[in-house]
């Protein structure tokens, strides 16, 4: 087994209903130093990616392209945008192949993880997703068995929660609050430990 | 909330359809929330874009104009546009001559509109250039001046670029250079007495007490630097023009423009009251005044408070902002 | 009170000297409270005169320029200016071939006008006429037009009568009757959501409730019709078309122009969501819409609200809109 | 005795005295459903008149005609536009003569009453100063004794008050709330009978 065009395409779905069923506890959360639609942008973004899913073409570059293309046609907030970021980093690294390994899961994320920091600006540190996908780098690298990697994915989220939960955010809209958002778990963080869930369950 | 309207996540669209209604032989939609010049684009020129969220008029779209902006993407109330409205915005934009993104300097906007820029270059083969405005001097201190939000110095970046980019012969290289100098000499500090509601949240974004002001605040109602009770116009004027000149003095023979605007509601007549102080202020720091701009340029929908926004200006700034421009907010002959 | 000022007494002075400094290559005070066209008076060209009281910028001073007055006289805020302030307006307004007294119909105006008028034509030997704007449909039947207020007529009436006098050879008859022809043609209606506060009196005008909007209100809180809660903008926008083509309506082939204004707070964004459904209304009615202004062009200082006028245009008049004029507030080109 | 430049010269500062103790009570009563700013009118009205009262020429008519500029010059509110016109009317009437007779006060109240009638667009009944002119102007009627005069002046006052009180105001801003205005004292026709205290002195 491995990542391919029609995995992605399986996904999707999965993740789109994720989305709808998280999307309130996501926007109460922005909501509450933020302005409230990261909810609004998952369930949106998600939904576009899986709308599109039946015309992913086999090529896994062009694949990610359209989720990439999907996030940034109906969102406009910074997770969106990250998000969006993240796949285009996906399709270059994949471009012209049709499936990856397992093992290219680290690869892609660390990958991920620099595009969009240097799309937003942003180091590790600052409690944002981030600092989740630095953990989740990490916690993969060397793994080729899906359920373990989705096993380190969940436990990866999670202890990047519980790490920077106390700590003050420095980066999107909740800096400007940096003491109240003591104690708060970053939105963003957050929505990806609970997307995480979709994978779960495949 | 005191607003009119219908429904409140129709706000911007209706808006749009409205205002381009209303000025057909200025403004048209080739795209949703994208704004462009009716005439199309002049091929040869280089264009000029920006964009950010809605709510700011005339800013972002109502520039659009001869002289000024050639198109702009525009997102929900104080929301980012998407980076593909921002793509479709360039595109339109595109003469053949390269496009500057011109725009304030906020994280979502930023993002969205370096990766429109990236996704044009790629698709459609446009060059491009980035200008952020960062001229509010509260929001950040000197030593990190490039963090700071973009505000008023827009209207003196769109004028002046704006112009630049009508010159025959004007090449993108040099429409970004003075774009970047318009941007550098600005200045600005805003105060704010009452917000404002965003329509989809329908609550006001602060909260100040019946006597208050806050000095300082962001026109999104981000935190200024004091709360304290209402002060006399002349104190206020005083107070922002001392910010200003503390960030950037004026020096012997100095010529500046400056834009006393309201956020919304404060109305003209109080404009000049300011004006009337900052005038007398300006003048007795040793600068030559010229073309002040006084009235509605960079709004905040209906919140009460003023900003003021000093640009030093250079000898072909000033010549750029005396040229002429036409859009239906402003018209200079 | 949530205004920006120095002394509330002088609120009026210091704006007016703020005015002048911001744009003195249009408008001078050569009187205090008197305002005149900074070029001065042309000889032969017919003078109009406005004024009243303060509060409505561009009302009225804004609007002394080329194409449009040539001075105007301007008292406290929402107070009529004194007869003697009238007749230096005029003095100002004399170009030796007469000079047009063109406002609203607000009791204390007309008397001190008519004075002033009587005045200058005793002492001065200026030959005058009044043509008073009196277009406010709810405030008096249409058995009793002439009893009704002057309101946004006046920016039509301002702008044709004033295009007819820069024409050469244009006499006091042929101006006084375009005059009368443009605030003939004119029928407005107001609406409004939040009051204003006169700042020698340090309260608001009126009070509404939170979710409250009174139909019909005039623009210093006069009664409407009726208090109810607030309606959608397309609701709004329907009644007071209907209010304005019961008063007068469309014949078939007519071409009208239509004004939005925002009586201050209200924001452009949302005098475009009105627009929208108002051109919808008027061409569905079988109008031709032509320039239409939409914008803060009468207001009543904070005061949240729109009034609309709609000006049935014949050939001249709609030429005369679309003539050259310029002042701070309104360029055409 | 009769009517001169004189008289009025002395008369004037008495007035003005006058008005600045009614100021008060005056913006009060204008207040209730005016504007409020009857007082202040009147207050700067006479002390405008007796300021100038020193230059007063012999020409009683030019002398009307002074204390007419006074009050143009400082009050623009209905009120003070109606005395200056009321100035106006009597000058018309003296214009070349030095004095009048006290037997032409019903004329001079009469003419004032017409031309502040032409000026104000008013009718009799409306409830305004006009009523109080239309008593005093019936009262004194035939009348050569400066005292009976006053006196007559007084009680036309008195009585256009009380005849009124309960009316509705049909002119001015208080028209709006004619309903209101019924029980209350037009302010207008209030300082008239103020004024004549000063008289009263005299
Ligand atoms: N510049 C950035 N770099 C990295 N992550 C960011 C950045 N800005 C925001 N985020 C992440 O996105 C989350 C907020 O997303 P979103 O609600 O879409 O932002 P906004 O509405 O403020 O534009 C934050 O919790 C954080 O994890
Ligand atoms: N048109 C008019 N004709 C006669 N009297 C009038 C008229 N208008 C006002 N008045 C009188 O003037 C008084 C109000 O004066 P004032 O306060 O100066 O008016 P405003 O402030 O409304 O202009 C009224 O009580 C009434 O007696
Ligand atoms: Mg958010
Ligand atoms: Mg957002
Ligand atoms: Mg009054
Ligand atoms: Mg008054």
């Amino acid at each position: 087994m491995a990542i391919t065009s029609k995995s992605l395409q399986a996904a999707a779905p999965r993740l789109a209903t994720r989305a709808v069923e998280i999307a309130e506890e996501m926007n109460a959360q922005d909501g509450k130093l933020g302005d409230g639609d990261l909810g609004v942008t998952l369930r949106k973004g998600w939904q576009a990616v899986a709308e599109d899913a039946a015309d992913f073409p086999e090529d896994l570059g062009k694949a990610f392209l359209s989720c990439s293309k999907a996030f940034q046609k109906v969102s406009s907030s910074s997770f969106g945008t990250l998000v969006a970021t993240g796949f285009i980093s996906a399709a270059k690294a994949s471009k012209g192949r049709d499936s990856l390994e397992w093992l290219e899961m680290a690869g892609l994320l660390a990958g991920a993880r620099d595009a969009m920091m240097a799309r937003g600006k942003g180091a590790l540190g600052d409690k944002t997703i981030l600092d989740s996908l630095e953990a989740a780098t990490k916690e993969v690298e060397g793994l080729e068995d899906p359920a373990a990697i989705r096993a380190a994915l969940i436990a990866a989220a999670d202890q990047a929660l519980a790490e920077f939960r106390d700590r003050p955010n420095r980066l999107g809209r909740a800096r400007m609050y940096a003491e109240r958002s003591q104690g708060l778990d970053d939105p963003g963080m957050l929505a990806f430990r609970r997307l995480l869930d979709a994978f779960a369950e495949a | 909330m005191k607003k009119i309207l219908n429904d409140p996540q129709a706000y911007v669209d209706e808006m749009l359809d409205g205002m381009i209604a209303a000025h057909p032989e200025i403004y048209a939609q080739p795209a949703p929330r994208v704004v462009a010049r009716a005439g199309g684009m002049r091929p040869g020129k280089v264009g000029i874009v920006s964009g950010g969220g809605s709510g700011h008029l005339p800013i972002f779209t109502g520039y659009v104009g001869s002289g000024l902006l050639d198109a702009c993407a525009i997102g929900d109330v104080f929301a980012s546009p998407s980076a593909e409205q921002m793509a479709e915005a360039m595109r339109q934009a595109n003469g053949g001559a390269g496009v500057l993104r011109l725009y304030g300097n906020y994280g979502g906007d930023v993002m969205n509109f370096d990766m429109a820029g990236e996704t044009v270059e790629l698709e459609d083969d446009i060059e491009s250039s980035t200008v952020l405005l960062a001229d509010d001097v509260v929001s950040a201190g000197p030593e990190e001046r490039e963090k700071r939000r973009g505000v008023g110095g827009m209207v003196y970046a769109f004028k002046m670029a704006g112009a630049k980019a009508e010159q025959e012969g004007a090449d993108l290289a040099s429409v970004t250079a003075v774009a970047q100098r318009a941007a550098d000499a600005c200045r600005s500090v805003g105060m704010a007495l009452t917000p404002c509601v965003v329509p989809q949240a329908g609550k006001p974004t602060f909260t100040l007490g019946e006597n208050e002001m806050e000095m300082g605040m962001g026109i999104h109602g981000e935190p200024g630097i004091r709360r304290e009770a209402l002060r006399p116009a002349d104190e206020i004027a005083d107070e922002m023009i001392d910010l200003l000149l503390a960030d950037r003095p004026i020096e012997p023979g100095s010529r500046v423009s400056i834009l006393v605007n309201s956020l919304g509601a404060t109305p003209q007549e109080e404009l000049y009251i300011l004006f009337r102080r900052v005038k007398e202020r300006l003048e007795g720091a040793g600068a030559t005044l010229l073309q002040p701009l006084v009235g509605r340029y960079a709004t905040s929908m209906e919140m009460t408070g003023a900003t003021m926004t000093l640009c030093h200006l250079d000898q072909e700034l000033e010549a750029l902002l005396a040229a002429p421009c036409h859009c239906a907010f402003w018209t200079v002959t």
